[in-house]
Parts: C-alpha cells; structure tokens; sequence
C-alpha cells in the first residue's frame, strides 16, 4: 500500500470543507496535482497545499492508497466523503462529516470526531478511538434512509440521535451514547456498551439496539422474554438480555431492544 | 429588440404544416417575419433541427404546494445543485428545483413558455411571487375551483351565469389563465377525511355530484369564452380500476363546443388508465382510454409519464396523497384551503423493478403511442409526479424508437410487457409529432396558438435550435443520441433573443405573466359581489379587501381582456 | 385610505397587524397628519406595535463605530461601510428576517449570495425544530378558516395563545362562528396541554398537567392508544393510563381536530422529536377522523422568510452559500452553531435582536465581530453594532408581504410614512447588494 | 413585547423570575425581592415575583431577554435550536444588589456600548 502524508498547517477559524481527501481522488495523481485539489476555507477556493504539507506518493489504484493525517483537523469538514476504497488514518481528531457517504475502504481516527460522522453511511468501516458526536451514522436531514451499511466503531462516547432512520449496517460504541439512539431505526444493529440515559429505539419500526450500561426505556416499548446469549446480525451476545419490543407509539412496530440484565 | 436570422435549418412547425423543410426564419422586434431585417444577426443552424419553443401546459413550477414539497425534501435537493454564476443565480433540486434553477433547466431543453396548473386562489399572491422568480420563461398560473363553496352552491342552484360571473372575478382576483379543476367535490369531502369516489356519489353537505361540477364548469368556461378550455384532474386519480370513471368522464361535457380547440383538456391520464381490482392484478387499459380519446371531437388529454425516479407527489388532491402515503408510509404533507382546495404531497420511489411503477411507465408510453392525433395527446410528466421535467428528452427518445423501448423492457420489471400493450407497439414518432406534442398542441390546447408553438408570421421569435441532423440521423437507431441533443438546445431563442447556446445559458430574461380578465353583464357582477362579500365576513379568515392579488405582484403581466358582457345581459 | 365621518382624520382599514404570526387583517388606523393616533381591532401587543412608531428618542440617523463610539453618519457612508464589511469577511453570518417584509428578504437573501454567507432567520430559535421535524416526517395542516369553519376539537400544546397571540381563539379557534359550527365557542372543545395552568389552561374545557420535558413520552403513549397498543406504564409524564386512552378515544372521535404546538414543545429536552412525535399522532389520527397540526408561528413574517428562502434555495432556514451553491444542515449552518464554533468572523443583522435572544455564548462571540444592524428600534443588538442603519417599520411606515402562520400571504400597507429620510430595510439592502456588486 | 427593551419598561417586565409560591417561601423572599439566578453558564440579578400561572414547584420561569441568557447554556446538540428552557439553575436571595438594565447588562457582559 502507499501512503501520503498530509500535515496541518496552521488552520483558520472558519472551519474548511475538504472532501477532496479521499483516496479515490489522491489515487494515480502526483503530489502537485494533490497540492492542487480544492478546498473551501470559508467563502475562499484555496488548494489542499495552502492548509497540508503534503508528502509520500498516490498508488495508480485508490485501494492501494493510504492517507496519513498527521496532527489535528477539529476544523476540518467532510473529510473521506464519499470514500470508496483505500484507507484514511488521522492522527487527531476530526471535524464534521468524515466518511459522509462512505460506499467502502477504511477510516480510522485516533482523537475524536465532531457530529455528523459516517452520515448516510453505506459500506467500508470507520474507526473511532475517541468520542463521536451527535448524529452519528445517521441519515441526513429529512431523508428517511440513513445508514444503508457497513459498520462504525467508537471506542469513546457518541451523543444524541446516533443512528437516526438506519436501514441497515452495525454501529459499535464502546462509550456511553446520547439520547435517541436508533431513533425512526428500520434495520440494523447498534450496540451500546456503556449506558444511554433514554428514548434508545425512539419510534424505530425494525433493526435491534443492544444496551449493557442503564437506560430508562419508553413505556410504549414491551419486554418480551430473557435471552442467553442471543446471536444478532452475526454478533455473538456474551450473558442475559431481557428483550422488548417496540416502539408500539408505531403501527406494526417489529424493532427489538436488548437491555443487559 | 433584437432581430435574427436563423439560416440553414430543417424545420418542424406542425402547425404550418412545414415538416422537415430547409428554410430561414427571420425574426424582429421579437416576432417572426417574412423578410431579413436589416443589419439582423445570422445564426447559421445547417445539419440542426428547428422547432418553435417548447409549451408547457401542466408543470407543477410554482405556489405554497411546490414550496411545501421543496420544504419536505431537501435530501433530494443534495442531489442537484447549480452553483451561482457571472450570468445566473444558485440554486437546488432534482424533483423540486427552486425557482431560479427551474427557468434556467427549462430553457436548456428549448422550452420558453411553462404553466403552473393549481393554484389555490387564497394563495395566489405566493404562486405570483414564485412566479415572477422562475426566468426564462412566460409563465401562468390555473386557479383552482373544485372545491369551491361558491362555485358549488351556484351550480347546485342551476345558476350557471352566476357561477360564470363568480369564475370571473376568481380569474381577475387571483390574475389567473384559466379554470383548473382536481378531483371535483373529492377535495371539499377531503374537509372530512373522506372523497368522491364516483361521478355521482355527492360531495357532503353540498349535495352536488362532481358530474354536476365538470359539466356546469364546462359550461361556465365556454360562455366566458377562456382562451383555454377547462383543466381536469379526474376523479380517482391512481385507484385501480379508475380508466371507467376517466371514460366516464370524458363523455361529461360532450354537449359543449368550441370551434378552435377541445372544451375538455384532462391532464396526467396515465395516472386515470388503470385496471384490476388489487395491485396483484394491477394491469394497463390505456388501450381502452386511448379508443375512447380517438372517438371524443371535444376533449384532449397529456400524459402525465412516469420516468422511473425517486421524485415527490403533490398534486390538490389531497385525499389521493393520504392514500398514496398510507401504502408506502413515507412522509406526507397536506394543505387543505378554505373554501377552495385540499392539496397534498408525498415522495415517491418509482422503482423499475417494482411491477406498478414499470406498468405505470408503459402506461404514459401506450397513450401517447396508441392515440393517433397527436394534436390530442401532449406530452408532460405532470412534473414533478411522473417524474422531473428534465426527463423530458428521455420520453422523446423512447417515443421515437421502439428499439429504446424494447432495452428499457428488457430492464423494468417483466410486468410492463405482459400487462400493457407497450411490447406490441411498432409506432415511432417522428420530429413533426414531437413538435406537435410538445409545442403546437400545448399551444393550441391552451388557445396561445396565434402567437406560441408555431413559426409563422406574427408568432413570437420563441424558437429551439437542436444539434440534430435529420438526414444523417436515425432517432430509431441512436435514441441517445436523440436524448442528448434534446437535453441541451444548440440555441434557445427567445423574443428574438439568445438565452442558451450548446446547451449553457448566456442571457437570463424573465418572461410575461398571462392571465385572462373576461368582463360579465355590470349588475349579474354586482349581485354576486353581493354574495362574496357576505360569505367572506362569515367563512374566510382574511378580509376580502385583502384577498385580490395586487398588481404590483405580477411582474410583467399580459392581461387577456375578454368580453363576455352577454353572460347576465 | 377613507375620510372618516368626524372629518378629523383618516381612516385606514383592512390593515394587516405586523406583530405576530396571527397577521389580523382586519385592523383599522386612524391617523391625523401622519400620527397613529388610534388602533381599532388589534389586540393590546399590536396596538402597542402600531403606537411604537411614535416612540421616544427613536433612532432616525445612521450610526458608525469611530475608535469605539457610535457617530452620526449618512446613509450612504453606512451602506459603503456595511458593503466593505461583508465584502471582506470570508464567513458572514446574515440573521434574522422575521420582522420584515419579504421584499426585503429576497434582496437580503441575493446579498447572502453574492458575498458566499451563511443566511439564518429566527426560525433557527423558535421553530427550527419543527422544521427538521416536518423534513423527516410532513405535516398534515390546513388554513385557519378550516378550523374555524370545521374545528369540534381544538388542542394548544406548549404555548399560551392568550399571551402570545391574544386574537387567535377568538378569530380562528374557538370563539368564532363557523359554517358548520354555528354556536361558535359551544359547538367545540378546547383541550390545553402545558407543564403549568397557563391563562390558556384556564379557559379550557380540559388542562392535562405534563411533567416537564415529559411531553415526548406522552405524545408516543397517546399514539401507542390511538393506535391499540398497550402502554407499558401505569403513569406517563404525569397523565394515568386511563386518562390517556380517554383521551385517545376522544380524539378518535372528533369529527374535526387541530393540533397547535409552540416553544413549550421546541425548546424543551426532546425538541425536534416532540414535534415529531406530535405530527406522526396526527398522521395516525387520520385514519380514524381529520386532524390537523400548526405551529403557532411568532413573528408575523418568519413564516414569510422560510417561504422565500425555500423557493429560491430549497432550504427554509441556515443556508450556507460558501461554496457557491446553496447547503443546509441545522447544527452546522445554523447561527448558533457557526457563532460558537468560532466561524463567523462578520455579522448583519435584520429585524431581530440576537444579543437579546441569543444565549451568552453566541452574543460573546457576536461581541468581537465587525456587526451590522438594521432595524427600526435601538436594541441590544444596536448597542454592540458597528454599522447601525435604522429603518422603518413594515406593515406601518412600508408596505409588504408577510406569511401567515398558516403561509397565507397578505399584502401588508403602509399606514403613514416614516421619519424623514429614514428608509425601509427593503432600500437600504437593495443598496447594500448595489454596493457590494459595484464594479465586479 | 412591542416597547423598546431599553426601557425601565422592559426591564421590569423581562429582569424578572416567577417563582412558586412555596419555593419562596423556602427561600425567605417575598414578591420583588431580588434574586441571584446561577447555571454553568453565569449567573444574573432579577426580581423574584409570584407565579401567576402556577403552582409550579421546583420550576422557575424568567421571560425571554438578555437577563434571561446571560445564563443559557451552550451547544444545540447540532440541532441548531441552544437550551433555552430546561436548565438547572440556583436561586439565592441577592436583596443587596442592583437588578441592571439591558444597557448595564450590554455593557458588563460584553464590553457593548
């Protein structure tokens, strides 16, 4: 695999959109073209070279390239948008939107992501070290199918509305996670190893979210049985669940929450 | 004003009987003329196609309906976006482009006249306002009045000149084109959650049947003497089974005539052509409507095409999109109006694979194949229902060529060649019909037909210029190559004037607002003044004095003055 | 404008009231030599709207910040001012809108385009969530006569009509007459939901006392009845089982019900979910009967500023135009969040008052900024400007449309003219866009 | 409210706190005492009054106004509307000291004039 390295130069306030980081567009392209790439600063058309030093050489392939963020880009916007193949690793924490519309490859992140991570998600993997924020693997505004597949690791926390009209994919948080969780949910897994403090499987019709931590649970949610062990989407389940059903606020609802016991 | 020579093109104007001749047109002062004015600027169009600029008679552009929908959807407005140029504004939307973008796409494709066909009266200053926003284009607007408590009542009471003289001051106040009509009586039932289901089953409390409603309107149009006859919705809009009440229907107002065009036009009959009686069974009968279209002297029909996208439904027949969003669950709006309307939105997914929506897309196909005049069978996608109108050069592609149709058989659910006729069909267009269906015949249809959708003497210098050279070209063969010249006009001309060139913008206009102002007897006006003033104290919820739209709200206007000083007399 | 009988001055009738979302339109003005000097009709907030013209000490003279205080200046050297400022920022914010007229907003909304800036309305604050609310899940609604005309059953969730927008029960709601109910006030019911006995509550047939930030659990076991499913609760955010499927039945049972929701459901812990919650009870209660839903809108024209918007961009509210084409996503382009994230690094201000209603976060980082402000009052927001251009007050000293809370569009009138040489914020943004678009 | 918020008028109006009867009671105030209302956010003087809307335990209402977010919180877990209502505040009795006007307020909090 090849590798590019892109360090941060001093980054400005305004916050920069970056989708043009992403192997399928670094793939065969020599350092200059890379320099050369568009960025938003603001209202400003710069060049990924006036923010990033950029080193290392672009395999002809996107799937043989692998992007090195060295350092820190909390400020920076959409980066991995779209990402098809190859693997992005920033060493930092990241902005809004990294693996927006992720179709395949890898990202992994070793600080922690702003909101929107991994939106309308629908292959590949990205990996979080820290914490996510709100909005994680979620669908975007008004769109009624979210997450369609692949799976988000969080090895942190993630916050509100995690998961929102997923159809399909695994969301693994390690964390505690906001409120919300899976919220209008039709397909899928989200497993919740820490606690999350209410409303998980809001008005979810379908999909299953697995709970270890406490979580308050809705009253239009009805336990079912206890299960040992349970085996969902392929996910071996260690202890007992006790399981509801829900959320019955819906016609038909058929969305499972499993609650550690 | 400017003035053109457009040199070396093969014509098509169908309504001047010129079909493929090489000839110049000269334009000036925006009009076309005989001779080359002087000092005139020549295009030269050797090996390309000219036509007169597209009509559009039934495009849902502009209103709080269409702003609703855009509201309901911006993950579709993620998928196209138009940056803001030196020339044109930005802008959003794959199903429900905002305003700006809406006039530059139409003017790409060689159209330079849209109508928006429901608009509420109580909301008509907004469809204005949005109106005066869309570019490019003249433009107009049909008011609604098939749940109108007035309209209703008069009909109910046989009294059709009153009724008449209320449709006038309706045009005048809300500077509407023409009567529009969806799912009579079912739209005011949708007050109470419920609808006609029939010709005959009666609105509640208004004991008046939608037969009574199409008839009466019908009659009220043709004594006003409208340029455009009335615009019907029918009943039953995508029920199974509903090509009898459209049957039905085009028979209702057979006993009024208008000697230069229809006194029925009925829109989007693909979504009216249905049979069986489960979606299992779902299956075509636009054969059965399409015989029924070629016997009528008196009505004539658009399409309403399904092009198979993830598009939004919003039509003003509100108890349809509750029933619509009640089989597929996805978001709804509804926008019921006082005293007039209910109309209503809902996204849908025509899938080709899904066995409906591939019968539906053959459905829109059959019509316009197996009807044999096409001065009575325009095309539309009643935008954005069937699909957007930027699918447009897609539909004339697969009306030109069998062999793109038979591809896209091959790809669509199998349902769409063993419930339709479609497979069977030989019929391909040629360049005349598609000027005909898309330009002459919306133009006539629309009683525009002395100044739009043609180039003779006198028409506007609205005229499309395609890369297409007929002598070396066979639609049949290369139908993409047909529906890439007919996605980007080589010129766009409108009043004389270049507004697109290889299929890019080069001047933004904003077009003309047609709206029809018929005068009725002075003291038949009164009395029914009388009775609005009345009604509006006691059931509106604004003060008549704030219900006409103001002048300052059509941009530029072109009022259709019409005397019908006998209706009362 | 009429003579009045009395001779002493004119009479301006059929004006529409610019305060709130109701916009009465049937309010009358007298006025003798271009003074207010009565209001008939209009409630008391819009009364005191009308009178607010002849405030004391009001502004009439462009001000501009030289080395730390605010000096008189022309307009013209404001709008040059205004222009440079936003012309050199690479991240101006444009907020506000929603006292103004939509006249105004479309030069406001050209300006936003042409300096590539993030345009925001009030609606970020007030409604926004019911926004994100109906993109995800619509919103069945009719106009305000339909209830009047149809309405048996009428429910205020989480607002307080009787404070807010005084004359929308007794000109659309409750106490009016309507075509199929004849005896007005007794031919309906009035249900209130609210955390506290509100003075709305205190009129009602019904007050159903929610725990507070509990009303998301009550809308979904309210649905779960509507729809025969059990609740897996004996007591839901206050409200018994029993009294919850009463109500159910009762509201499957009404022949016309409307819902109108306001901040008490926007702003609290479940905020755009609530709504939601709310709309998806409507859609269900469809099946049973027809039901309707509004939120009861605040400024007369912020429902006029997310029609404009939309049309021309496709998005109603916190759109970002930095990359040349129009983006939306609320929590990344909406004012608050591009304030303290430290985004913005310019600001104008039109018809509302951030530093008033923005937390203190927002208003620290508003504080360091060049600040533009257009508006007709000195204000909070006036105190930290930079740029201060007042104007003059639409619906009264200018015409223009406003939207309805139900997207009715009036036409609102001018009544008697501004102060001398004081222009109406339409003006003096068209000449801000000249400006800025001067020599490119 | 139409009056201008750099009025007497709008402060009496807006620098206020309705407080349930019992709640101050509790804290040894009476109607129009001043109060000091803190949350992380900061803290603001206000006049305590009765509610008039109540009973409301344990709920404190103080008018939209720059009093009232000089202690509203941050963030709007990306939903773009921030915490207006909800927020854990403590109120102490603050007879002592002076409830600012909106210019006071400006210009102590963010340097405005």
């Amino acid at each position: 695999m090849k590798e590019i390295i892109l360090t941060p130069k001093e980054l400005p306030d305004v916050g920069l959109i970056a989708e043009t980081i992403t192997p399928d567009l670094f793939a065969g392209k020599s350092i200059g073209k890379i320099a050369s790439l568009l960025i938003f600063a603001g209202n400003q058309r710069k060049k990924l070279g006036d923010f990033f030093e950029v080193a290392g050489k672009s395999a002809d392939d996107a799937s043989d390239t692998r992007i090195v963020i060295k350092g820190d880009i909390t400020k920076v916007k959409m980066v991995g948008k779209g990402t098809k193949a190859g693997e992005i690793v920033i060493e930092g924490s990241a902005g809004m939107y990294v693996g927006e519309e992720m179709r395949g490859g890898k990202i992994t992140v070793l600080g922690n992501v702003d909101s929107f991570a991994g939106q309308t998600m629908r292959g590949g993997e990205l990996v979080i070290k820290g914490n996510a924020g709100d909005y994680l693997g979620a669908a975007y505004r008004g769109d009624w199918r979210g997450m369609r597949g692949g799976v988000i690791l969080v090895e942190g926390n993630a916050g509100a509305e995690t998961g929102l009209f997923m159809v399909g994919g695994k969301i693994k948080i390690k964390g505690n996670c906001g409120t919300f969780a899976g919220v209008h949910m039709k397909k899928g897994l989200i497993i919740i190893e820490g606690q999350t403090p209410e409303r998980a499987g809001a008005e979810m019709t379908g999909g299953s979210i697995v709970v270890m931590g406490d979580t308050d649970i809705l009253p239009t949610f009805a336990p079912v049985n206890e299960e040992k062990n349970p085996e969902i989407d392929g996910e071996k389940l260690k202890g007992t669940f006790q399981t509801y059903s829900g959320d019955h606020a819906e016609r038909g609802a058929k969305g499972m929450l499993y609650k550690f016991v | 004003m400017a003035s053109l020579i457009i040199k070396n093109g093969t014509v098509y104007d169908p309504a001047n009987n010129v079909n493929g001749e090489k000839m110049d047109i000269y334009i000036k002062d925006g009009k076309i003329v005989e001779k080359a004015a002087r000092g005139a600027k020549k295009i030269d169009c050797n090996g390309k196609i000219i036509m007169p600029g597209g009509v559009e008679i039934h495009s849902h552009i502009a209103g709080g309906k269409v702003n609703s929908g855009r509201l309901l959807r911006p993950e579709d407005h993620k998928k196209l976006v138009m940056p803001k140029t030196k020339l044109t504004r930005s802008g959003s939307g794959f199903s429900t482009p905002s305003t700006f973008m809406t006039g530059y796409l139409y003017s790409k494709l060689g159209y330079t006249t849209a109508m928006t066909p429901a608009m509420p009266p109580l909301m008509a200053r907004h469809t204005h306002e949005e109106l005066n926003d869309i570019p490019m284009l003249d433009k107009g607007s049909y008011p609604l009045t098939d749940g109108n408590w007035f309209i209703m009542r008069y009909l109910k009471d046989g009294d059709i000149e009153k009724a008449a003289a209320y449709a006038a001051w309706l045009l005048r106040s809300t500077k509407g084109f023409a009567l529009k009509i969806t799912n009579p009586g079912g739209t005011e039932a949708w007050g109470w959650g419920k609808n006609c289901k029939s010709l005959d089953d009666p609105v509640p409390y208004f004991d008046i049947t939608p037969r009574e409603i199409i008839k009466g309107l019908a009659e009220v149009n043709e004594m006003l003497g409208l340029p455009h006859s009335i615009h019907l919705h029918a009943n039953n809009l995508g029920r199974l089974g509903n090509y009898e009440t459209t049957i039905d229907t085009i028979k209702v107002p057979s006993g009024t005539k208008n000697k230069d065009r229809q006194t029925l036009h009925l829109t989007h009959v693909q979504f009216h052509s249905y049979g069986g009686d489960s979606w299992k069974n779902f299956e075509s009968e636009a054969e059965t409507v399409a015989k029924a279209v070629n016997k009528t002297d008196n009505a004539i029909i658009d399409t309403g095409n399904v092009t198979l996208d993830n598009t939004t439904t919003m039509t003003a027949d509100g108890p349809m999109e509750y029933y619509l969003q009640s089989l597929t669950h996805f978001k709804w709006m509804n926008r019921d109006v006082e005293l007039e309307t209910a109309p209503g939105i809902t996204p849908f997914i025509y899938s080709p694979k899904m066995s409906t929506a591939a019968i539906q897309w053959a459905i829109g196909l059959e019509l316009g194949l197996l009807i044999k005049d096409p001065w009575k069978v325009l095309m539309t996608t009643d935008h954005p229902n069937g699909g957007p109108f930027t699918r447009y050069p897609r539909i004339i592609s697969w009306l030109m060529s069998r062999p793109a149709r038979d591809e896209m058989l091959e790809k669509v659910n199998a349902a769409a060649g063993k419930r339709s006729s479609l497979a069977s069909i030989d019929r391909e267009y040629d360049f005349n019909d598609i000027a005909t269906v898309t330009r002459a015949g919306q133009a006539r249809s629309l009683g525009l037909s002395e100044t739009k959708g043609h180039l003779g003497i006198g028409a506007h210098g609205d005229v499309a210029v395609y890369d297409i050279d007929p002598d070396n070209m066979d639609p049949s063969k290369d139908f993409k190559g047909i529906e890439k010249a007919f996605s980007a006009a080589a010129y766009t001309i409108k009043g004389g004037e270049v507004l697109v060139r290889d299929g890019e913008i080069v001047k933004v206009t904003y077009g003309n607002t047609y709206w029809t102002n018929p005068h009725v007897d002075k003291s038949l006006e009164k009395e029914v003044l009388s009775d609005i003033e009345y009604n509006f104290k006691r059931y509106y919820s604004v003060n008549l004095a704030n219900y006409p739209v103001q002048d300052k709200y059509v941009k530029n206007p072109i009022e259709l003055k019409i005397d019908a000083q006998k209706v009362g007399a | 404008m009429q003579e009045s009988l009395s001779k002493r001055c004119t009479v301006a009738s059929d004006v529409v009231c610019p305060f709130c979302g109701t916009l009465c339109d049937d309010i009358e003005v007298d006025v003798k030599d271009n003074k207010i000097t009565d209001v008939r009709h209009a409630c008391r907030i819009g009364t005191a709207k009308f009178f607010s013209v002849l405030e004391e000490g009001r502004p009439t003279k462009p001000l501009i910040r030289k080395n730390g205080v605010m000096v008189e200046t022309t307009v013209d050297t404001a709008v040059k001012k205004a222009a440079e400022i936003l012309k050199k920022s690479i991240r101006p914010l444009l907020y506000g809108w929603s006292s103004t007229s939509c006249e105004a907003h479309a030069h406001g909304i050209a300006i936003a385009e042409e300096v590539g800036g993030v345009i925001d309305g009030t609606t970020s604050v007030c409604h926004g969530p019911s926004v994100l609310a109906i993109q995800d899940v619509g919103c069945p609604s009719c106009t305000l006569a339909e209830v009047k005309n149809r309405a048996d059953l009428v429910i205020y969730w989480g607002c307080n009509p009787m404070h807010a927008h005084p004359r929308h029960l007794s000109r659309y709601t409750i106490y009016p007459r309507g075509y199929f109910r004849e005896r007005g006030h007794q031919d309906r019911e009035l249900i209130v939901i609210d955390v506290r006995k509100t003075d709305t509550a205190k009129i009602a047939n019904k007050f159903i006392k929610v725990d507070y930030g509990r009303d998301y659990e009550l809308l979904g076991a309210i649905r779960a009845a509507v729809n025969g499913n059990e609740i897996n609760a004996e007591v839901v955010g206050g409200v018994t089982k029993e009294e919850i499927q009463k109500l159910a039945e009762k509201l499957k049972n009404c022949q016309f019900g409307v819902i109108f929701f306001g901040m008490g459901l926007t702003m609290t812990s479940a905020k755009h979910r609530n709504i939601d919650n709310a709309i998806c009870l409507t859609k269900d209660l469809n099946r049973h009967t027809k039901f309707s839903i509004m939120p009861m809108r605040g400024h007369y024209n912020v429902t006029g500023f997310g029609e404009v918007l939309t049309w021309q961009t496709g998005y109603p509210y916190a759109v970002d135009f930095s990359t040349g084409y129009p983006r939306y996503n609320p929590g990344e382009t909406s004012a608050n969040d591009v304030l303290q994230r430290g985004e913005a690094d310019a600001a104008l201000i039109v018809a509302s008052d951030p530093v008033a209603h923005f937390p203190r976060k927002s208003v620290e980082y508003l504080a360091k900024m060049p600040l533009i402000y257009i508006g007709p009052h000195h204000t909070p927001t006036s105190l930290l400007a930079d740029v201060f251009i007042p104007s003059t007050f639409v619906g009264i000293e200018t015409g223009g449309t406003a939207y309805r809370m139900d997207t009715v569009p009036l036409y609102a009138k001018k009544v008697v003219d501004g102060p001398k040489g004081v222009l109406s914020d339409e003006e003096i943004l068209e000449r801000i866009y000249k400006e800025i678009v001067r020599g490119k | 409210m139409e009056i201008s918020k750099l009025s007497d008028e709008y402060t009496k109006a807006t620098a206020i706190c309705e407080l349930d009867s019992e709640d101050m009671t509790q804290l040894g105030i009476k109607d129009g005492d001043n109060v000091k209302v803190s949350s992380v956010a900061g803290s603001v003087i206000v006049k305590a009054r009765n509610a008039t809307q109540g009973p409301h335990k344990g709920m404190a209402f103080i008018p939209m106004g720059p009093w009232a977010n000089s202690i509203t919180g941050t963030g709007s877990d990306s939903t773009g509307m921030p915490p207006f209502k909800g927020i854990d505040v403590k109120i102490e009795e603050a007879k002592a000291e002076k409830v600012l006007s909106a210019r006071e307020l400006i210009k102590e909090v963010y340097r405005g004039i």
